[in-house]
């Protein structure tokens, strides 16, 4: 049985958004816990198949689709999927994202999307098969389908906001077929030299016949790095994620933001290290090797600082995105095994950390009914509980230990030390520092509110109470996502030993 | 902004040429990949492990129909995300232009299609049916099923149209469909082998295993011409009214 | 030698432990700050029941959770550490007596978050002394700044705002852009080993040219110990009530810099491997530096605690200046200046609470003839400052004394200079203000104005003031039990 | 496989497609466009892909065409390039 | 003419100018999706995009000597046992291998089947979220919305 988990993963969104569909218009109060189950129980397959992997006698599985066992050929006749500890991980973040979300948009699918919420949550689960397909298929064309699954429900799903939303799905479409319709291309220039499709064997036939140095080689890996640095929104790429992410309805948001650009990472991460293989990507010849570090240095210096000009927090937040994936393209480029596993670490990390922050902050937003920092004061007092959830996201976005952000950078910082790219190391540190700036800024909002508010509570005696109570808590159905995500962001960094070498081993 | 996207647009187009210096020659036989041992597999052994001549079909349908399941999926997503997207239901649409319902084209364009409509549906049967051995197959047959109702629409009035294909049941079908087709490979699952391992359904299915895949071929193309033909029109009925469903084109 | 003890741990825990009491009592005042009380005697007692192991030349040391690979959270207990906490702990006490004098007298706001932070922080300084390794030591740091925030900013007023800004941004941004890589790039360079031991960890492991980086990253990432460039931040949290500045001066924020610097280079390179090395007078530059500067600017302050402050800034340089001598002698005496400088600052400190307290004066012109009014607090006053400036029969004269030896053995004539020219400021700065304050009477024209009616502060706020200058005499005579403690180091 | 043949439908391509996109008249464009997709899926029969040019003369030149006047209709035809 | 160009022109044009021609559609479709103003146009570029992609997949498959991929028992190599239609498809693969020189590489047209429909599926959706954007803004071109929004949104 256990060698079936991988298609059961899958598998069982698939038809949970099949049925959802089904209960359509009849019952539409159904369709939360149809989904609601149908994604637990799909993060509990893939945790179990994080133990499988994490087995010694299993390692990694290979599922043949079919049944198309090689016999007369060397290379993969069928589709195969391919789960490591690292696809396994990814997997289960997706899944674990998506069941949480699903509990947060129990009461927000109603209010956001009038009548539609079976579409929503169909979408939703449509997406998760998407993303699981993309971490653990091992065919470089099946890639490419996944990708356009994910593109489209995400397209629909932002597309479900306001007039602002529409527009920018619209340019998300453009830019996001560009970036697809590149990775096909690349693809393609690599089929037309190498005759396969299963990325092992492309890299088999890549070392065998040394194509590396050939054009059509080398403008493949571009194209595949355009179209995947686009869906990721690599910055000078990144013109179509801000509005979408701050415009998309909530419950959207808060779950494509941790994960769309997380798991285009992962691939990033898997077309190097697996499609291309690390001897081509990081060989002396090519001049990318710098010119991507600085690329990212770019991206991670101008991320934050468009996130420092922004005084609203859902665009402050997506640009943070952008300074994030910055990040791990980073690491992932640093050409040494630290610097990969921070990069990976991270896609975990960030993961946490931004579901966090963006499930806050649209907690907050919706509370307040104003998404501009100047609005926040004394949110300490008015809302305590959601605040907390919000500074563990914050201090972790920081990078303070023990949250896991600080780990990552730590990681990300030492492999940068010990490939000597030392401007890599000054943009994390700077990133950070204004990263401390922003959340800081809202601390004090938050804390002190403006002076007036200050005057207010300065009572004689020695007063804790709560000045005002307009402004209540929001339902268990969102501080419970919020907390099971800060709770994860500690759990993460506290982890990250045994993480860190599952990782390292994995890449090694 | 044009300048900036014709120099984009001819630093790309610069890159693929200069990368098309060491392609193969055009139609080369002994090209990477047609020469390749994986389709060298398809073309000799595609005839001899499942029976059917159409490589195509059976490249599709059962070599790479982990792919063709996520197609039919890709079409399942575009047609719930254009109502999701079209759709609003506070009802801010006035329902004044959905009264007057349009009584569709003109009385000889109506006859011309009546006469030819079952002949359009029943080339697409043959179509899904018979794209073992011919060009075709369950999303060929099932775009021309479409366009039959999307004809049956522009000539009659979406309304009559609705009447035979109401959106209730556009969605139970194309459900259906991908449920055929992922209930398949579920199947085979359950009989203990991989997903979408059509070798042994020959237990439930006429014939030896290799059989069983061509059989279990027709099957799948039929539920791929379920999804395909349901979405084909809604697509059409919502976009071409704004998804209102009032009043066709 | 090397002993596992669970002591240290709890002498951690036990000030973390009372900030949910203090937060459940916060509607009972009296209960609150007796859970306070509580808290800091348990923790001094604790400090007490590891002296005589440390005595005896026992490291006490205990570990848990490995969090990143090969660095637990770990403590150790040696002599530094020792003699830093039972400064710390022992202050602690004082300050809260003072603090619930002034906080009451002023009727503050928020009375219960500025206990609670009070106490976090109390419990990050005690991780700070006996941080078993470097990340340790560097969390630490990091929630002492943290949890001193809402301290300097109590009053969250404008003022408060900027000067919580500048705290905050100079400690974090120095210790992320400095500390945090320089760590990294240890931890690096030893092979994942950043344990403090007898022998420091990077001991020969790095080049001389990284050697310096290194270091100086270290010292000035280290930037609670208010060297300069980055010393701004002292002065302007200033806003804080005065035992907020009781804490960052004497109890824990800048001691727990100048600690860490003298981690640093006991710790992390040893003063024989400096000495190979040959880096260090890079930082003995900038200290004198920071010594002369300081000593010239707290000349021309009016705002007592910004003089104050200044001053601090320049005792401070002192304890790194030792240090940098990479002599026993030098590094003695910087051990026993962080004690003789804690006291005699919160001495000073706590006079000037109490005179804003009594009479609400704030500049040192207005305080002329203050003495008829508070003459006991001015004694203090003038204990103190005599301490500071290191004139015996007090403490600060031996720590002096052992800072000027050490100049001496390390051949640096001209530091010894900047220290006898430093001490000469000194006078000039701090003198005078109990001079003038006691033999001179006041101007006329405030005879009929506020001064009428000004008597002592209350006595929450005077007993401790007097306890603290008694301990500057108290030094003087019987600094045996300093001396031990540093040789331990320093052997 | 004739190549001039071959030739003479690329070239006929590339006008289509020019010309679609140089239309001002959005109506008139998507049948362009109609065009366009007959052509290349006329190229596709040429060149051997039997199915691919079955698939694009039904979605291509059918349904997609189709879908994009639907638009153009309940939208509008004007356009400024 | 220059023998270098025309050298070039031997070897780089003539055999490849599916090639080429299929670049040129790509820059033309890519040029339109990146700077005309009218989302329909947009798309249409999108769509001419997407098909040049798919001319060069095709491209990839052909072969001059092969026709198209379905295997045919009529064909010129089998007329020696054109009699023996019943059973045959499991005897003449034990007597002659298939010659699959005779056969196009029918994987680029699979995956291009897939890619022709996920490039429907995708006008679809754009062309139903424009309609929606001309709903709430009342046109189609980019630079009228925009200036539509300029006073509310703030970038």
């Amino acid at each position: 049985m256990t060698e079936h988990f991988p298609i059961l993963i899958l598998l069982v969104p698939l038809f949970g958004a099949l049925i959802v569909v089904l209960l359509g218009r009849e019952r539409p109060e159904q369709c939360w816990i149809t989904s609601l189950i149908s994604l637990g129980l799909s993060s509990i397959i893939s945790l179990f198949t994080i133990i499988v992997v994490l087995s010694d006698k299993v390692q990694t599985i290979r599922y043949r689709m079919g049944g198309w066992e090689p016999e007369s050929t060397v290379f993969e006749v069928g589709i195969e999927l391919r789960v490591d500890i690292l696809a396994a991980l990814v997997v289960f973040a997706v899944t674990f994202v998506g069941f949480v979300n699903t509990i947060y948009s129990k009461t927000r699918a109603e209010a956001e999307a009038q009548g539609k919420v079976p579409f929503f949550y169909a979408l939703i689960q449509l997406l998760i098969v998407g993303l699981c397909g993309i971490v653990m298929t091992n065919d470089a064309f099946n890639l490419y389908v996944l990708i356009e699954i994910t593109s489209l429900t995400s397209y629909a799903l932002i597309a479900m906001g306001n007039r602002r939303a529409a527009l920018s799905s619209f340019n998300y479409v453009i830019m996001g077929t560009i970036g697809a319709s590149f990775y096909l291309l690349g693809v393609g220039y690599l089929y037309i030299k190498t005759g396969t499709l299963n990325i092992d064997d492309i890299r088999m036939v890549l070392g065998n016949d040394k194509l590396w140095e050939h054009q059509s080689i080398i403008v493949a890996f571009i194209f595949i790095m355009l179209g995947v640095w686009t869906k990721m929104a690599f910055f000078p790429l990144h013109g179509w994620l801000p509005n979408a992410y701050a415009y998309a309805p909530s419950m959207t948001g808060t779950f494509m933001a941790p994960l769309m650009t997380k798991v285009m990472v992962y691939v990033m991460i898997r077309v190097m290290l697996w499609l291309f293989g690390d001897k081509f990507v990081y060989s002396d010849q090519h001049v990318w090797g710098e010119l991507v570090i600085w690329m990212s240095v770019i991206a991670i210096v101008a991320g934050s600082l468009l996130a420092l000009a922004r005084t609203d927090i859902k665009k402050m937040l997506t640009y943070l995105i952008v300074a994030e994936v910055g990040y791990m393209v980073g690491g992932a480029w640093l050409g040494n095994v630290t610097g990969q596993a921070g990069a990976f670490y991270h896609i975990l990390s960030d993961a946490a950390m931004t579901f966090c922050l963006f499930i806050a902050a649209s907690i907050i937003v919706l509370r307040i009914g104003d998404s501009r920092v100047n609005a926040f004061d004394n949110l300490f007092r008015k809302m305590p509980l959601t605040m907390i959830g919000f500074t563990v996201g914050a201090l972790s976005m920081i990078g303070l230990p023990p949250t896991c952000g600080f780990f990552s950078k730590w990681y990300l910082i030492r492999g940068g030390i010990e490939a000597g790219q030392w401007e890599y190391v000054c943009a994390l540190i700077f990133s950070s520092l204004v990263n401390a700036v922003i959340f800081f800024r809202i601390f004090e909002r938050a804390y002190f509110g403006n002076i007036a508010g200050v005057k207010e509570d300065f009572s004689p005696s020695d007063s804790d109470a709560n000045p005002d109570t307009s402004i209540k808590e929001v339902p268990w159905s969102m501080l419970v996502p919020l907390y099971i995500a800060s709770v994860s962001v500690l759990l993460l960094g506290i982890m990250n030993r045994p993480l860190f070498e599952w990782i390292q081993t994995a890449l090694k | 902004m044009k300048v900036f996207g014709l120099i984009a647009v001819f630093v790309v187009g610069l890159l693929l040429l200069s990368a098309t210096q060491d392609f193969p020659s055009w139609g080369d036989p002994r090209s990477a990949a047609s020469d390749g041992e994986v389709s060298s597999f398809y073309i000799e052994k595609t005839e001899s492990v499942t029976k059917v001549p159409n490589m195509v079909t059976a490249v599709l349908a059962d070599f790479r129909g982990y792919d063709t399941m996520f197609e039919t999926v890709v079409i399942f997503i575009a047609g719930i995300g254009i109502i999701a997207v079209l759709r609003n239901f506070e009802g801010t649409d006035s329902p004044s232009d959905n009264d007057n319902d349009d009584d569709g084209a003109g009385l000889l364009a109506r006859f011309t299609c009546s006469l030819i409509l079952p002949f359009i549906q029943i080339f697409a049967l043959y179509v899904v049916a018979h794209g073992h051995h011919s060009p075709g197959g369950g999303f060929q047959g099932g775009v021309m099923f479409g366009a039959s109702y999307i004809l049956l629409a522009l000539a009659f009035g979406l309304s009559k149209a609705k009447q035979l294909f109401s959106e209730r049941r556009t969605m139970i079908f194309a459900v259906i469909g991908i449920f055929i087709y992922v209930g398949w490979g579920v199947l085979c699952l359950l009989l203990g082998k991989e997903f979408l391992n059509y070798s042994v359904l020959d237990s439930i299915l006429p014939g030896d295993s290799m059989m069983a895949r061509s059989h279990s071929m027709l099957v799948v193309e039929i539920g791929v011409a379920f999804t395909v033909t349901a979405i084909m029109f809604s697509m059409y009925s919502n976009l071409s009214t704004r998804g209102r469903l009032s009043k066709g084109l | 030698m090397i002993e596992f003890s669970f002591i240290p741990l709890f002498t951690w825990l036990v000030s973390l432990l009372a900030v949910p009491a203090i937060l459940v009592f916060r509607k009972r005042p009296d209960a609150r700050e007796g859970v306070t009380f509580l808290a800091a005697f348990l923790k001094l007692a604790m400090v007490f029941m590891m002296l005589p192991l440390i005595r005896e030349g026992k490291i006490l040391h205990f570990k848990f959770g490995e969090i990143l690979p090969g660095i637990p959270i770990e403590f150790r207990v040696d002599g530094l550490g020792m003699l830093f906490a039972l400064v710390a702990s022992s202050l602690w006490i004082l300050t809260t007596l003072y603090a619930v004098g002034y906080m009451r007298g002023l009727r503050e706001h928020d009375q219960t978050r500025f206990f609670a932070c009070f106490a976090i922080s109390l419990s990050a300084t005690i991780g700070v002394a006996f941080a078993g390794n470097l990340l340790t030591l560097y969390i630490f740091y990091e929630i002492l700044s943290l949890s001193t925030y809402p301290l300097v900013t109590h009053h969250g007023d404008k003022a408060a705002r900027t000067g919580g800004r500048t705290y905050l941004s100079h400690l974090l941004g120095t210790s992320v852009a400095f500390v945090l890589p320089a760590m990294i790039y240890c931890y690096w360079k030893s092979g994942g080993d950043i344990k403090f031991t007898d022998g420091a960890f990077l001991d020969g492991k790095i080049g001389s040219s990284d050697g310096l980086i290194v270091l100086v990253a270290f010292t000035l990432g280290f930037a609670k110990s208010g060297l300069m460039p980055f010393h701004s931040w002292l002065p302007n949290a200033m806003v804080a009530p005065t035992p907020v500045s009781a804490l960052l001066h004497a109890v824990a924020v800048v001691k727990v810099g100048v600690f860490c610097v003298l981690r640093v280079f006991t710790g992390v390179f040893g003063t024989d491997f400096l000495q190979q090395l040959d880096v260090v007078t890079v930082i003995t530059y900038i200290a004198a530096f920071t010594i002369i500067v300081s000593s010239l600017i707290a000349l021309t302050q009016d705002n007592l605690k910004r003089r104050l402050a200044f001053s601090t800034i320049g005792q401070l340089a002192y304890i790194v200046l030792g240090v940098s001598f990479l002599s026993s002698n030098g590094v003695t005496g910087s051990v026993m200046h962080i004690a003789m400088h804690a006291f005699g600052k919160i001495t000073l400190f706590f006079c000037a609470g109490a005179i804003f307290v009594a009479s609400g004066k704030k500049y040192i012109s207005q305080m002329v003839g203050l003495g008829k009014q508070m003459p006991i607090t001015m004694i203090a006053f003038l204990i103190g400052s005599l301490s500071i400036i290191g004139l015996p029969p007090f403490g600060g004269a031996w720590s002096k004394w052992y800072l000027f030896l050490g100049a001496l053995d390390a051949e640096q004539t001209a530091m010894a200079v900047v220290l006898v020219i430093s001490s000469l400021l000194n006078i000039a700065y701090l003198l005078p203000i109990p001079i003038n304050a006691l033999f001179r009477s006041p101007p006329q024209k405030d005879e009929k104005g506020s001064d009428s009616g000004i008597k002592e502060a209350p006595l929450a706020c005077l007993i401790p003031l007097c306890i603290t200058a008694l301990a500057g005499l108290l030094f003087f005579m019987f600094p045996g039990l300093g001396f031990e403690l540093a040789q331990l180091i320093t052997k | 496989m004739i190549w001039q043949f071959d030739i003479i439908i690329l070239i006929f391509l590339v006008v289509a497609a020019i010309v679609s996109l140089r239309l001002k008249d959005l109506l008139g464009a998507s049948m362009v466009f109609g065009i366009y997709s007959f052509l290349i899926c006329l190229l596709w029969a040429e060149m051997g892909a039997v199915d691919v040019a079955f698939t694009e003369a039904a979605v291509g030149a059918g349904v997609s065409t189709v879908i994009m006047i639907a638009t153009v209709f309940s939208t509008t035809r004007r356009s400024k390039d | 003419m220059d023998p270098i160009i025309a050298n070039f022109i031997e070897e780089n044009i003539v055999p490849k100018f599916n090639y080429w021609i299929y670049v040129i559609l790509m820059m033309i479709g890519l040029y339109a999706m990146i700077t005309k103003n009218n989302l329909i146009k947009k798309l249409i570029g999108m769509a001419i995009f997407q098909t040049a992609i798919i001319l060069f997949y095709v491209s990839i498959g052909v072969k001059e000597t092969g026709g198209i991929p379905i295997i045919s028992h009529h064909g010129p190599d089998h007329h020696q046992e054109a009699e023996v239609h019943s059973e045959e498809s499991s005897k003449n693969l034990k007597h002659n291998i298939i010659d699959k020189d005779k056969y196009a590489n029918p994987l680029p047209h699979v995956l291009m089947l897939t890619a022709i429909v996920v490039g429907v599926s995708t006008l679809g959706l754009a062309l139903a979220i424009s309609q929606r954007i001309h709903k709430s803004f009342g046109t189609l071109e980019e630079d009228e919305i925009l200036n539509e929004l300029r006073p509310g949104g703030h970038d």
